[in-house]
């Protein structure tokens, strides 16, 4: 058994494979398939100041190779959130990170504080939920905007601050550079593309938000690019995710410079994704006499 | 109930029949012993990643003893007409069993199964549980044409099955939601279990609330998980929040949702 | 047969169904597998002024429901396409456009210069290359600089200028405005997304490229959006590409806002591709009683 | 030649035989017929559109009077893998014949083939063409261990043939080039044919320059269109220039291509 494990900002991990954000709910839905313990973390569901009903149906729409998802934040309030869903979620021993979309820096500032010292060990700064009109990525496209969204976080909280970017940008370095330079301590990279689908019979959008965002193995290279570009430009450590679903995809990510990765979409596909990952990379590692897993991380590009 | 399990499912025969519809038996021996009516597989009908998302489709009928799973289907896209080329021997990935079922009060009583076109799937193993329960079953099934009503023979073995047709050609000429009224004028029954259609969906709502008939509706949303883990599966509840069909459903009471809405 | 011509920005095509830049050589390699003059119209590899060697190899590389390819603009330059490609093409008694890839202004200038009185009856400036290192994408992402380009090439030439767009920008909408300001006659949406593939056994990239751009129905989503948003935004057609391979596809984005389609990357899955849309597209306006294609363009959002 | 032409193929039988290798056997006359030595088809390996391209592999061996086709292939990765799943009945969408072949004098001579691997693949159509053509065959044929050399029966009908492995388990303990250098000192040839790795290639390409025997090379790289249209497939050409190896290739005269350049 190689060495899998990593320690992401501060935030201790006994493998880099954590859960997307949005994907897997409290992580219970999986329990009984899976011991849920095995992840290296568990990342929430992106979570509002207020409760969010979230957008009208249709949410998916399943795309060549990916999907479409439209969800738009439905979640119970951050409040509601540590009295009656993270109680569970910690209960699997498993570092828990927090996605939080706030949609003012101010509302930001405020999760932070209620969410510090409830076992959470870290945030996700989502600047980049495509389904949501206000906040989303549109505090997430401008870099001084960005920065000082997470200037403000940083100032209020002593947790470990991992800003999660949008792929829909000219220059996801820039935006990188900018966050770094605000204090980041990681960066969460990528988050959906914008996409849409049309219904030719019916002649409309099909999704009830009309566009949505575009995840699973179509986008990942997309990805691995942005990692790629990424990791060479800023000190701080990256989460890759985009259509992850075997140690091959967490492997191309990894040796493009991310310390750790996300799996999302792969859990439709297949609902044993991340074991099936943990095990392989594991492998991986064997068969190529690799002690660390982390001696690989940006391996593509030091060498 | 112990949660879901991910089964890689022998198929041990397929079948074809009328209407472009299909019906599979796979061997799936936990899914059989732990599945209850109304409840659902989420199964992957493809073997590269196109298809990416898994198929919902519910449990038909099962033989516990030979651990047999049997799904009723129709082709309807790239997903099922995959399904459809499968045969002996070849090997499916599900998840289940999935979602809230519907209610099989012990106490038994009288119920009516209304069944509209591919709605029937998830009723033959509902009237087998009832009929279990020493409910009195009869079944309405409807369809646009004799052909599109499948398996009446199997839902016999349960009870009174009655037909209705666009066309006439089988049973009653006229729509099922005709039927269900005609067989409420005839007769009074204890409970409504209905899977069609949204606009039979309504009707057999509407029906219920102003007949003061309790009813069960069973449900279709696009999924991805399957599991309630995504949210995006969702119907309007009737009290405004968002329902999930594969966690909260695929069957709702009459009251609890607002179809269409 | 539904009447499917459209005559886009002058150019008069007996149905929308173009060639994709780069994706049918000059058609005659197709020749044998249906009959050419059944297209809407051709449109070349990339030009440039001087012969191009291309990128090294590998160029291709296959990823979910798509692929990668940094082929970097190989071509003969201008002038020998002009003496040795163009008169087959012409040959085939199909409208055929030129896609023009300079690295200056000057250099676009130059080529409509060259390619007007050859038989070319349109030019589609690329300024969405991804795969080379000067002009290209560079040219594409800044709205004053895309702008700047197109009212050059405008000035020097009476043939209907088509610009070509590329996705990988924040605000595809300025960018479409900026260059109908500019005097575009029309948009061709969209060029490929960048992204990379690492092979996890030699841990480096597999482009010789190391990046490339991403086609295939894995964008098609990202493409309806594209075509969708501009299509509400500007008052010039729109030629919609990104993953077309059946008439479903083709349909999605006319009812967004194409008047006219490309296709490309199907050709390598069906080399039938084109005549398998063409055919579809009929069938369904002979299905749902639509005389004119035409009348269905931006149909999703019209109504 | 009158180019290629796209048919959909009926899979008249498939056999696994050594070493992840397949023997597949498909209807399709016209390619039967219309094919040359080295020359290969582009498969479609899969249903939906992952994985969305078609696969390169070179004509094994036809049957013109048949109307059937061959192919050798191993299985390598999800295309392959799909591939060899399939049995009689089952239909593959095929382009082909597709690139330049060998050339095969009419005039007749002494060939040397060296097949690496499952370099082997566009070896035996083309033994069977220069024997038709009055030439004179021998066959080497190299792997690791013996379960590595395909078909060698088959080389037989029309020649001798030779064998290295790295393990000495079949002929020669050694590489292809250590058993092509032995069999260059033995007997002259007055043409080299060659298939395999790339530095199987630049081996074969180095001696035939140092001894001045001309030799044929196949080449491989990844494709997408497989016409010419994509300019996806270069390879280095002597003079610098990228040569296309589905159009130009994938046969070229050893003098022509740079490998690995
Ligand atoms: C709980 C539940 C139980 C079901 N049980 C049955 C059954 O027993 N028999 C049966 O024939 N059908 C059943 N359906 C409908 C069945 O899931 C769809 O017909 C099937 O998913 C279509 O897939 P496709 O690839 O053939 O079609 P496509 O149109 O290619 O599918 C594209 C996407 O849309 C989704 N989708 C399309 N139609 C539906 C639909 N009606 N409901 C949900 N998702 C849809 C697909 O799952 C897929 O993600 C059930 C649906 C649900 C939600
Ligand atoms: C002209 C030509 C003739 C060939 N003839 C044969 C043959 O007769 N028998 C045989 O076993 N193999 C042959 N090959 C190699 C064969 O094409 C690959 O093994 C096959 O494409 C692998 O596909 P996969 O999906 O199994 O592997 P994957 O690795 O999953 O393929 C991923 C992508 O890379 C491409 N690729 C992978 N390996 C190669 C390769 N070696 N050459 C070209 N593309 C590759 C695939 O086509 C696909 O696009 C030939 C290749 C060429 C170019
Ligand atoms: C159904 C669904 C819901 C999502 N919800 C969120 C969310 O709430 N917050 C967030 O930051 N990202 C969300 N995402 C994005 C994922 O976390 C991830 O960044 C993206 O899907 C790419 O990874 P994947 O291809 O592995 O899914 C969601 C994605 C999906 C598919
Ligand atoms: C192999 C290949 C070569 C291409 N070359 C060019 C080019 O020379 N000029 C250009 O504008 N676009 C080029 N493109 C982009 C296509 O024209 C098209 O915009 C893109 O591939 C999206 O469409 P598709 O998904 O249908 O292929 C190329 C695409 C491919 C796959
Ligand atoms: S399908 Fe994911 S919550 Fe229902
Ligand atoms: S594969 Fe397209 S040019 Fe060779």
């Amino acid at each position: 058994m190689a060495d899998l494990s990593v320690n992401l900002a501060g935030i201790k991990m006994k493998n880099p494979v954590m859960s997307a954000s949005g994907t897997f709910g409290s992580g219970s839905e999986y329990a009984s398939l899976f011991d849920i313990s095995k992840m290296g973390a568990l990342v929430t569901k992106g979570l509002t100041l207020r409760p969010r009903a979230g957008n009208k149906p249709p949410r998916i729409c399943e795309t060549p190779a990916g999907l479409l998802n439209a969800v738009g934040l439905q979640n119970p309030g951050v409040e509601a959130f540590i009295s009656d869903v993270l109680p569970e979620m910690l209960g699997f021993g498993v570092p828990v990170i927090a996605n939080i979309a706030g949609s003012t820096t101010d509302e930001f500032v405020e999760m932070a504080r209620q969410l510090s010292g409830t076992g959470i060990v870290g945030l996700e700064i989502n600047i980049s939920c495509p389904n949501v009109k206000t906040g989303g990525m549109a505090l997430g496209t401008v870099p001084e905007v960005a920065a000082q969204v997470v200037e403000a976080v940083v100032k209020e909280t002593d947790l470990p601050v991992i800003v999660k970017l949008t792929p829909n940008v000219t220059n996801i370095v820039e935006l990188a550079r900018a966050v770094a330079g605000a204090g980041a301590d990681a960066l969460s990279l990528i988050n959906t593309l914008v996409g849409m689908v049309i219904d030719v019979e019916q002649r409309k959008p099909v999704l009830g938000n009309v566009v949505g965002g575009l995840s699973g193995p179509a986008i990942r290279p997309v990805g691995v690019w942005a990692v790629w570009q990424v990791a060479q430009a800023v000190d701080i450590p990256i989460v890759g995710m985009g259509g992850i679903c075997t140690g091959q995809d967490a492997l191309e990510f990894i040796l493009a410079g991310a310390s750790a990765v996300a799996v999302g979409s792969a859990f439709f596909n297949n609902p044993m994704a991340a074991v099936r990952i943990i095990t392989e990379l594991d492998e991986y590692c064997t068969k190529h006499g690799v002690d660390k897993l982390q001696d690989l991380v940006g391996a593509a590009w030091k060498e | 109930m112990n949660g879901p399990g991910e089964f890689i499912c022998r198929v041990s025969a397929q079948v074809s029949l009328a209407s472009d519809s299909y019906l599979l038996k796979l061997e799936a021996p936990t899914l059989a012993w732990t599945t209850s009516p109304g409840q659902f597989a989420m199964l992957q009908c493809g073997e590269g990643l196109d298809p990416f998302l898994r198929r919902p489709l519910s449990i038909h009928q099962v033989e516990r003893k030979r651990g047999v799973v049997y799904f009723l289907y129709q082709v309807r896209g790239q997903g099922t007409r995959w399904l459809a080329k499968r045969s002996k021997g070849d090997m499916i990935p599900l998840l289940g069993p999935l979602g809230r079922g519907f209610t099989v009060n012990p106490a038994g009583g009288k119920g009516l199964l209304v069944g509209a076109g591919m709605g029937v799937a998830p009723l033959l193993l509902l009237a087998s549980e009832l009929a279990n329960q020493q409910w009195e079953v009869v079944t309405l099934m409807g369809a646009q044409t004799a052909s599109g009503i499948l398996r009446p023979d199997a839902f016999m073995d349960y009870g009174e099955v009655r037909t209705a047709t666009d066309d006439g050609s089988s049973g009653m000429k006229g729509t099922i939601l005709d039927l269900l009224n005609k067989e409420l004028d005839d007769s009074s029954y204890d409970m409504i279990f209905a899977c069609g259609p949204l606009p039979v969906l309504k009707g057999v709502q509407s029906i219920s609330i102003d007949q003061g008939i309790p009813a069960e509706l069973s449900l279709e949303e696009r999924m991805a998980c399957g599991v309630g883990a995504c949210l995006g599966c969702t119907c309007g509840g009737a009290d405004g929040e968002y329902l999930r069909v594969c966690q909260e459903g695929p069957v709702f009471k009459a009251g609890e949702v607002d179809i269409d809405g």
